[in-house]
């Protein structure tokens, strides 16, 4: 059919610059609330601004929020994984293991990620090939993991790490900046480009979106799933390592109650727990956020229950605001 | 040509059981229904006819409480009512089977007819038995034998629309509304039905009944009303009008030009099926597909057409068969395969396998095409706004911008974007399910001359439809499915509704 | 045996019966009935919980908080006990029911009014809960000594040979089977889960419905707390931590489909004695303490697996000659 | 200004930790210019205390008195805390010695050991029979520690035959249910040890509800007012615990010695003000005094006190 009568309607692409779209945003949003407990922070105890005692206090969630990036690509995509915390013991136990058989650190590392991607395909494997729903699988797998973790340690501990071992939790890349730290900065970028920037990242997005129209468009939804169970199974491993390098033991009991902990971070970062929707951005502000309630309560030796209590609420009341002020917008219009 | 004026004397007399007055209702960027009055008198048929997104189903949904209109008033018997719910309309005596089966598939049929209103012991509880008693009659008066206290689950697509009117009947209400109820019923269901509607009409009820199927309206209506764009455009008495008439009302002008099929040369075979099996949903499927073919696929709703197809592009295995595409043999595991392949697919269900609700226009266009709008993984955003706006533009949509969310579209421009993105994948063989399912004239219009350019380009063409105009107007050949088999084959020049029809409904089951 | 995979609570059964005989051979006296009794009185509390898990899991939603939530009306009906030794121990029950269906509440009205994601909800309440208690207490315990006999007294209670504590729960069982199965409330729950869009047709009020089932959990979550705290005679911060999964875990094993709609009381009761002939027998059979959570992980993935094997469809028949079959 | 010492403990809300928050609240006092910060995480993990300690460096308090969740697992973030000129010590439940400057065992691990045994063997029908063990979390220093110093005396008591070890976690429940499946598998049973006040008291209730009063004595580590009722019943004839207000109280004077320039070696003695001084061994561990037994005759006066 000839264009001639065809009469073409110029599209533009975007309404919005991507700037005031950005304004307009939850991360906007999210930065706000950051510079708020920034300033409060700081008001409230001298001990705050100081680079060394900002530094340690980073500590407090780079091993969550590096898992957390991986775990907002699942979510992202529609599914959950709740067994992070029991993968981050049970690679301890292994490293420990190996360690106690005399390995080096090279492989110590080796044997971390390693088992860390095997419990990932675990996960990826009852979930795409038996089509199970992932936050049942993951509670199995969640008792699986630590329980295997129980088996092999009992009442024991591993606590002979290789001295070179320590510097992944301990150690410190220039000034205050500890090795952890810029690792997490690294995975920030690392994975803000695979969700924003690539194929991949496009195809998690469908997912979570819609999964069936995904598969009728050519998106290999078993394939990119079981990855995403691999890359949570990974940066669980990696934690794990920087987790027990800090701690320079491991029982079977480490990172207990942190899927939950995970799983607040990537939701507060504005991840839809439904899927389809969520930045990365989003949650390395969350996680700033978190760390910082954290330090600054801890600074005023308020117990670490009270915490929490504060970030359930900010949970809810970060969602649950916008909800009524969009309410309130409309009937005011009405 | 203005509403037809109303002289009906017997029902002129007659008070309304409901009425309808002024009723508008409008979803964002649609106006569903605009200003539109409709009365339902007891003891009578009255059919409701008019284009897919006419308004039909909307007005349907707001007679039972499931939306409440921006504008107008109700009455029941003359008194102004307000449904808030579904329950609301229940108890002043509305009751409606609707299009799509609204029913629950884990639960029996026996609750699955009384969910909401099962009769009650002395206690308040409910009383099973009784409600399987009373299951049980209801379901002979419809004409299923089925038992009522298995899983609605297990049952076929036929039977829950008869277990949909069942549980209809169950509420014993003053106004029937049926929408679009024998889609999926085959010949010897749809009799029984036309015999239970006289029934309900000389008990009295007043009837709503919706369909596209000229036959049937003709057969059991007394009275008509005609939507069009959300608005009435005529009523009257059926014995005052003819289907020609009425389709001009619906349509609103001549019917001749609606269907632009280009005359094209047809090529060598490019797509052979042969032997295509499966153990439950077909069998002996065996054909072969031309370039620059527009091949159409005919049959009643759960002919297992789309199961077909899809296990064509590997979404469903077939147990047997073989697919050649150029004369070579292809083993076809994915959609992704078949797109790589060049065979794609547009999905029937527009909502649930084809568009991404949530997601830009744009990103919905590319997401077949990324490995060609990127490079070596990483995204270029600039190239998929031009691949976008190429397809999207031909298929004229409309639309504020491209990054804007599907999910905003109206029906007919997200089947347009639907349709953009498997051609923007430069396929070979391009299978369409329905392609103009809910979508306006215009909209359609605008499909079927894109199909025909396609076609006249030399792209071999596979179209699922289950309407007769469209079928007969678009296809060089037709091939009929009923029951998971093919059942009969008709080149353009042999066509005629009837031998589709009969095909379709298998001749030796029409009773004499 | 075809027909006995099709049905879960049969095939339950066979599992259970299969496992005690198992234990059996290791533990002869697992079966002696006091044993088992015994077992019983131990699930009762897991028993009553998963009922109220499994009437929100039936309407598509989850409930994380219920521990937290036990945990929070524990410590109160604890301190009403040390507060007013004197009062009657069931205004002390019907206190603490009331609590726990209030905090239900706030969970269903943020899940029905602002319609936040269950999980997110639950998670939210689930810290908001226990911190509550710390905030109520200081961190404090309420040891036995401080509770009156009468209060530590009625779960121990003697009825016909049985402790109290069992007959709660058997109790509970009966109504949650009659609410379940005959009540108009019960059946949405069902029919919410199963279909939301079609319960809408129906006249069910589906945010209303969720509701519902959220306070039901939180009124047995509620009594819960009474009987964990009188049973262990203690009550602190952390009592039932991480309970939540064991509740959610019997649902699942029951035949609870996470994804709504379908389920049973039969199912949930069922997959909690599972889980609580488990717990119960590792320790009795030497099985070492530290493999027991490898062996419920196990379980769960187990029977997430054959539930989902059961439930999988059949596919739809078109073919008339394989409908025959 | 005032120096700002930090009583560590393994979670808060404990009776014996509040107990001790007492005694270091004396010492305060006592001490005149010494702020006592007691904090701890709400669970007994090392993680949470990991994260207490880091506020409590960047607080740039002078001492830290930690009760250890975990031996091994607090080493670096203590060590990070000595590097910054913070004096730390444990008590009550030690750190590996690369921790810390000193540890102050509530007593000496061989007379709890030895206490505990005898305990149990001197209420056991004909002098033997079988006893079980209640521990808390399997990775528990102190319990650990006293575990091995029980098994090391056995053969003093040639009566008691030691037939497990269960672990109840600190948790009632766990306890609870960990008591009950001794009861069953162990027909035999004549007396459980539990060194830890938690695990004591849900044996004790457990061993009441399953009937066998008198049949099974309850032993162990207890605190006097959670265990009167138990006593009178019955349930447990004796149990022994130091007092946790005085440990406190140490804990919080040795701090202080080594704030003020005292040095922590092998046989250096520390002052611990009325408790007088604690002389440490080549470990760097000291004692502070003898565990003292509670039984029918005397719980109900100290059952008041903590
Ligand atoms: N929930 C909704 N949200 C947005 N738009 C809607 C909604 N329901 C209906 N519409 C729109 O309202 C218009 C009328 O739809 P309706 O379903 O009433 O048509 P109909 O006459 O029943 O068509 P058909 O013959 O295809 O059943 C259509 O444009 C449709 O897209
Ligand atoms: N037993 C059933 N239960 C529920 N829905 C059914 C059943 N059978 C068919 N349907 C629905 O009816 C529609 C048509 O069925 P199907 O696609 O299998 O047949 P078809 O021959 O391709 O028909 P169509 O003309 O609609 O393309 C689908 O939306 C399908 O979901
Ligand atoms: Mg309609
Ligand atoms: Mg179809």
């Amino acid at each position: 059919m000839a264009e001639a009568h065809v009469q073409i309607r110029h599209i533009p692409d975007r309404l919005q610059s991507r700037g005031s779209r950005l304004l307009k945003s939850w991360e906007s949003l999210l930065v706000v609330v950051a510079l708020l407990i920034f300033v409060a922070n700081s008001l409230a105890s001298p001990y705050f601004l100081d680079p060394w005692n900002l530094s340690d206090a980073t500590f407090n969630f780079t091993e969550k929020a590096m898992i957390a990036f991986a775990m907002a690509l699942v979510i992202i995509a529609g599914e959950i994984d709740l067994s992070v915390a029991s993968i981050v013991a049970l690679t301890s136990t292994a490293m420990g293991y190996a360690a106690s058989q005399g390995l080096g650190t090279p492989a110590l590392v080796a044997v971390g990620l390693a088992v860390g991607l095997a419990c990932g395909a675990v996960n990826g494997l009852l979930v795409t090939r038996l089509g199970l729903p992932s936050i049942v699988v993951t509670i199995g797998t969640m008792s699986l993991f630590r329980g295997i973790a129980f088996i092999i340690l009992g009442d024991q501990a591993f606590t002979e790490y290789p001295a070179s071992f320590a510097w992944f939790g301990q150690g410190y890349v220039w000034w205050v900046f500890s090795f952890e730290f810029c690792l997490f900065l690294g995975f920030a970028v690392v994975y803000a480009v695979i969700l924003h920037m690539t194929n991949f990242g496009r195809a998690v997005y469908a997912i979570g979106n819609n999964q069936t129209a995904a598969l009728f468009s050519g998106v290999r939804v078993a394939r990119v799933k079981f990855t995403l169970f691999l890359l949570t199974g990974l940066m669980s491993a990696v934690a794990s390592i920087c987790l027990t390098s800090r701690l320079g033991s491991t029982r079977p009991s480490i990172a207990l109650g942190w899927e939950l902990e995970v799983v607040t971070m990537v939701v507060l970062g504005g991840v839809s727990i439904l899927g389809g929707s969520g930045t990365i951005g989003g949650v390395v502000l969350a996680a700033f956020i978190m760390g910082m309630v954290t330090f600054g309560f801890g600074l005023l030796n308020v117990p670490g229950i009270v915490m929490s209590i504060f970030i359930g609420l900010l949970l809810i009341s970060v969602i649950a605001l916008p909800i009524l002020y969009t309410r309130l917008k409309r009937r005011m219009a009405h | 040509m203005g509403p037809a004026l109303l002289q009906d004397t017997t029902t002129s007399r007659m008070k309304p059981a409901i009425a309808l007055e002024g009723i508008s209702k409008s979803f964002p960027g649609v106006q569903a229904l605009a200003d539109v009055s409709l009365s339902l008198y007891p003891g009578s048929v009255t059919a409701l006819v008019g284009e897919n997104g006419a308004g039909k189903s909307t007005l349907v949904k707001i007679l039972t409480g499931i939306y409440q209109p921006d504008g107008g008033t109700i009455r029941v018997d003359g008194v102004e009512t307000h449904f808030a719910a579904a329950s609301a309309a229940a108890k002043a005596g509305v009751t409606a089977i609707h299009q799509e089966t609204v029913l629950f598939d884990e639960l029996s049929v026996a609750e699955n007819i009384f969910l909401g209103h099962a009769p009650r012991t002395r206690f308040g509880l409910i009383d099973w038995a009784r409600m399987n008693a009373d299951a049980r009659t209801l379901l002979e008066r419809v004409g299923a034998s089925l038992e009522p206290s298995i899983r609605l689950r297990d049952l076929g697509i036929a039977s829950k629309h008869l277990v949909a009117i069942a549980r209809a009947l169950s509420i014993d209400a003053r106004v029937v509304i049926m929408d679009e109820p024998t889609a999926a019923l085959s010949y010897k269901e749809i009799h029984e039905l036309y015999e239970l509607i006289d029934r309900l009409k000389a008990d009295g009820k007043a009837i709503l009944f919706i369909s596209h199927k000229f036959d049937e309206i003709f057969r059991i209506a007394d009275r008509y009303t005609v939507f069009r764009d959300g608005r009435m455009v005529g009523e009257g008495l059926i014995g005052e009008t003819t289907q020609d008439d009425l389709v001009r009302m619906m349509v609103g002008r001549d019917v001749g030009q609606v269907f632009p099929k280009q005359e094209v040369a047809i090529g060598e075979p490019v797509l052979t099926v042969s032997g295509y099996r499966h153990p439950t949903e077909f069998e002996d499927i065996n054909f072969e597909l031309r370039r620059g073919e527009i091949l159409g696929f005919y049959g009643l709703v759960g002919a297992g057409r789309s199961e077909f197809m899809q296990s064509l592009i590997g979404i469903t295995r077939p147990s047997a068969g073989a697919v050649r595409l150029d004369g070579k043999v292809l083993v076809i595991r994915s959609p992704a395969e078949a797109i790589e392949a060049g065979i794609v697919y547009v999905p029937e269900e527009r909502g649930r396998q084809g568009a991404i609700i949530g997601m830009p226009i744009f990103q919905n266009v590319t997401l077949p095409s990324l490995t060609r709008t990127s490079r070596s993984g990483f995204l270029r955003m600039a190239e998929e706004f031009r691949l976008a706006r190429e397809y999207t533009s031909r298929l004229d949509l409309r639309a504020a911008s491209l990054d804007q969310d599907v999910g905003t579209l109206s029906g007919g421009n997200q089947q347009k974007v639907v349709i953009a993105k498997w051609l923007a994948t430069k396929p070979k063989v391009i299978i369409l399910d329905e392609p103009t399912k809910g979508i306006d004239i215009g909209s359609k219009a605008a499909v079927h001359a894109f199909m025909s350019e396609l076609a006249a380009q030399g792209l071999s063409v596979i179209m699922v439809s289950s309407e007769i105009p469209e079928i007969m107007g678009m296809s060089d050949r037709v091939i009929v499915m009923r029951e998971g088999r093919m059942v009969g084959q008709f080149e353009r020049a042999e066509l005629s509704a009837e031998k589709l029809v009969r095909a379709a409904a298998g001749i030796s089951e029409i009773a004499p | 045996m075809n027909m006995l995979l099709k049905n879960r609570e049969a095939l339950l059964v066979v599992a259970i019966l299969a496992l005690v005989a198992l234990i059996t051979l290791r533990f002869p006296g697992f079966i002696a009935p006091a044993n088992l009794g015994r077992v019983y009185n131990d699930t009762s509390i897991l028993i009553i919980l998963a009922l109220g898990q499994m009437a929100v899991i039936l309407t598509r939603c989850i409930d994380l908080s219920m521990a937290a939530n036990l945990a929070l009306c524990g410590m109160v009906a604890g301190l009403i006990n040390v507060a007013f030794p004197g009062l009657p121990i069931p205004l002390v029950i019907v206190a603490v029911v009331a609590l726990g269906a209030a905090l239900g509440s706030i969970n269903g009205l943020l899940v029905w009014k602002l319609n936040i994601p269950p999980i997110v909800v639950t998670l939210g309440t689930l810290t908001i809960f226990r911190g509550t208690i710390f905030l109520l207490t200081g961190g404090q315990w309420i040891n036995a000594h401080q509770m009156s006999a009468a209060f530590k007294g009625l779960p121990r209670a003697d009825l016909f040979g049985i402790p109290a504590l069992s007959w709660f729960s058997v109790l509970i069982v009966a109504l949650m089977f009659v609410v379940m199965t005959r009540t108009a409330t019960g059946r949405a729950f069902f029919a919410v889960g199963g279909n939301p869009h079609a319960a809408v047709y129906t006249g069910i009020d589906v945010g209303r419905t969720r509701f519902l089932a959220y306070c039901l959990s939180g009124a047995l979550a509620g009594l819960s707390g009474y009987l964990w705290v009188s049973r262990y005679a203690v009550a602190y911060v952390d009592i039932a931590l991480g309970f939540e999964l064991d509740i959610i875990a019997a649902c699942v094993i029951g035949g609870i489909s996470i994804a709504g709609g379908i389920g049973s009381v039969p199912g949930a009761v069922l997959g909690a004695l599972f889980l609580g002939i488990i717990k119960n027998a590792l320790p009795v059979i030497n099985i070492s303490p530290f493999a027991q959570m490898a062996i419920s992980g196990m379980v769960i993935i187990i029977a997430v697996a054959v539930n989902a094997r059961a439930e999988r469809r059949k596919g739809r028949v078109i073919l008339k000659k394989a409908e025959a079959h | 200004a005032d120096k700002k010492i930090a009583l560590v403990v393994k979670a808060l809300g404990i009776g014996f930790f509040e107990a001790a928050n007492k005694g270091a609240q004396e010492a305060a006092k006592e001490l005149g210019n010494v702020e006592v910060i007691y904090t701890g995480p709400t669970t007994t993990t090392a993680e949470g205390q990991i994260e207490v300690i880091n506020s409590l460096i960047a607080q740039k308090v002078d001492a830290i008195a930690v009760s250890a969740n975990d031996t091994d697992a607090l080493v670096p973030a203590l060590k990070k805390a000595m590097d910054r000129g913070i004096k730390v010590i444990s008590w009550d439940s030690g750190v590996a010695p690369e921790g810390r400057s000193m540890h102050l065992n509530p007593s000496s691990s061989a007379l709890i050991g030895n206490m505990c045994v005898k305990m149990a063997a001197d209420h056991l029908p004909e002098g033997k029979g079988d006893v079980a063990i209640l521990s808390a979390t399997a990775t528990s220093t102190n319990q650990n520690v006293w575990i091995e110093e029980m098994k090391k005396v056995l053969p003093n008591y040639p009566g008691v035959n030691i037939v497990t070890t269960v672990y109840g976690d600190d948790l009632a429940d766990k306890s609870y249910r960990e008591t009950q499946g001794l009861i069953q598998s162990y027909p035999d049973l004549k007396a459980i040890i539990a060194p830890t006040s938690v695990g004591i008291v849900a044996a004790a209730q457990a061993v009441s509800d399953a009937g066998k009063t008198g049949q099974i004595n309850v032993t162990g580590l207890g605190l006097p007012s959670e265990m009167a009722g138990h006593v009178k019943s019955g349930a447990s004839k004796s149990f022994a615990i130091w007092n946790p207000i005085d440990l406190g109280y140490s804990a919080t004077m040795i701090a202080n010695d080594l704030i003020d320039g005292a040095e922590a070696k092998p046989g250096a003695e520390l002052n611990m003000g009325r408790m007088g001084k604690v002389k440490l061994d080549d470990k760097n561990e000291g004692a502070m005094a003898d565990p003292f037994v509670y039984d029918a005759s005397n719980v109900e006066e100290f059952a008041k006190i903590f």
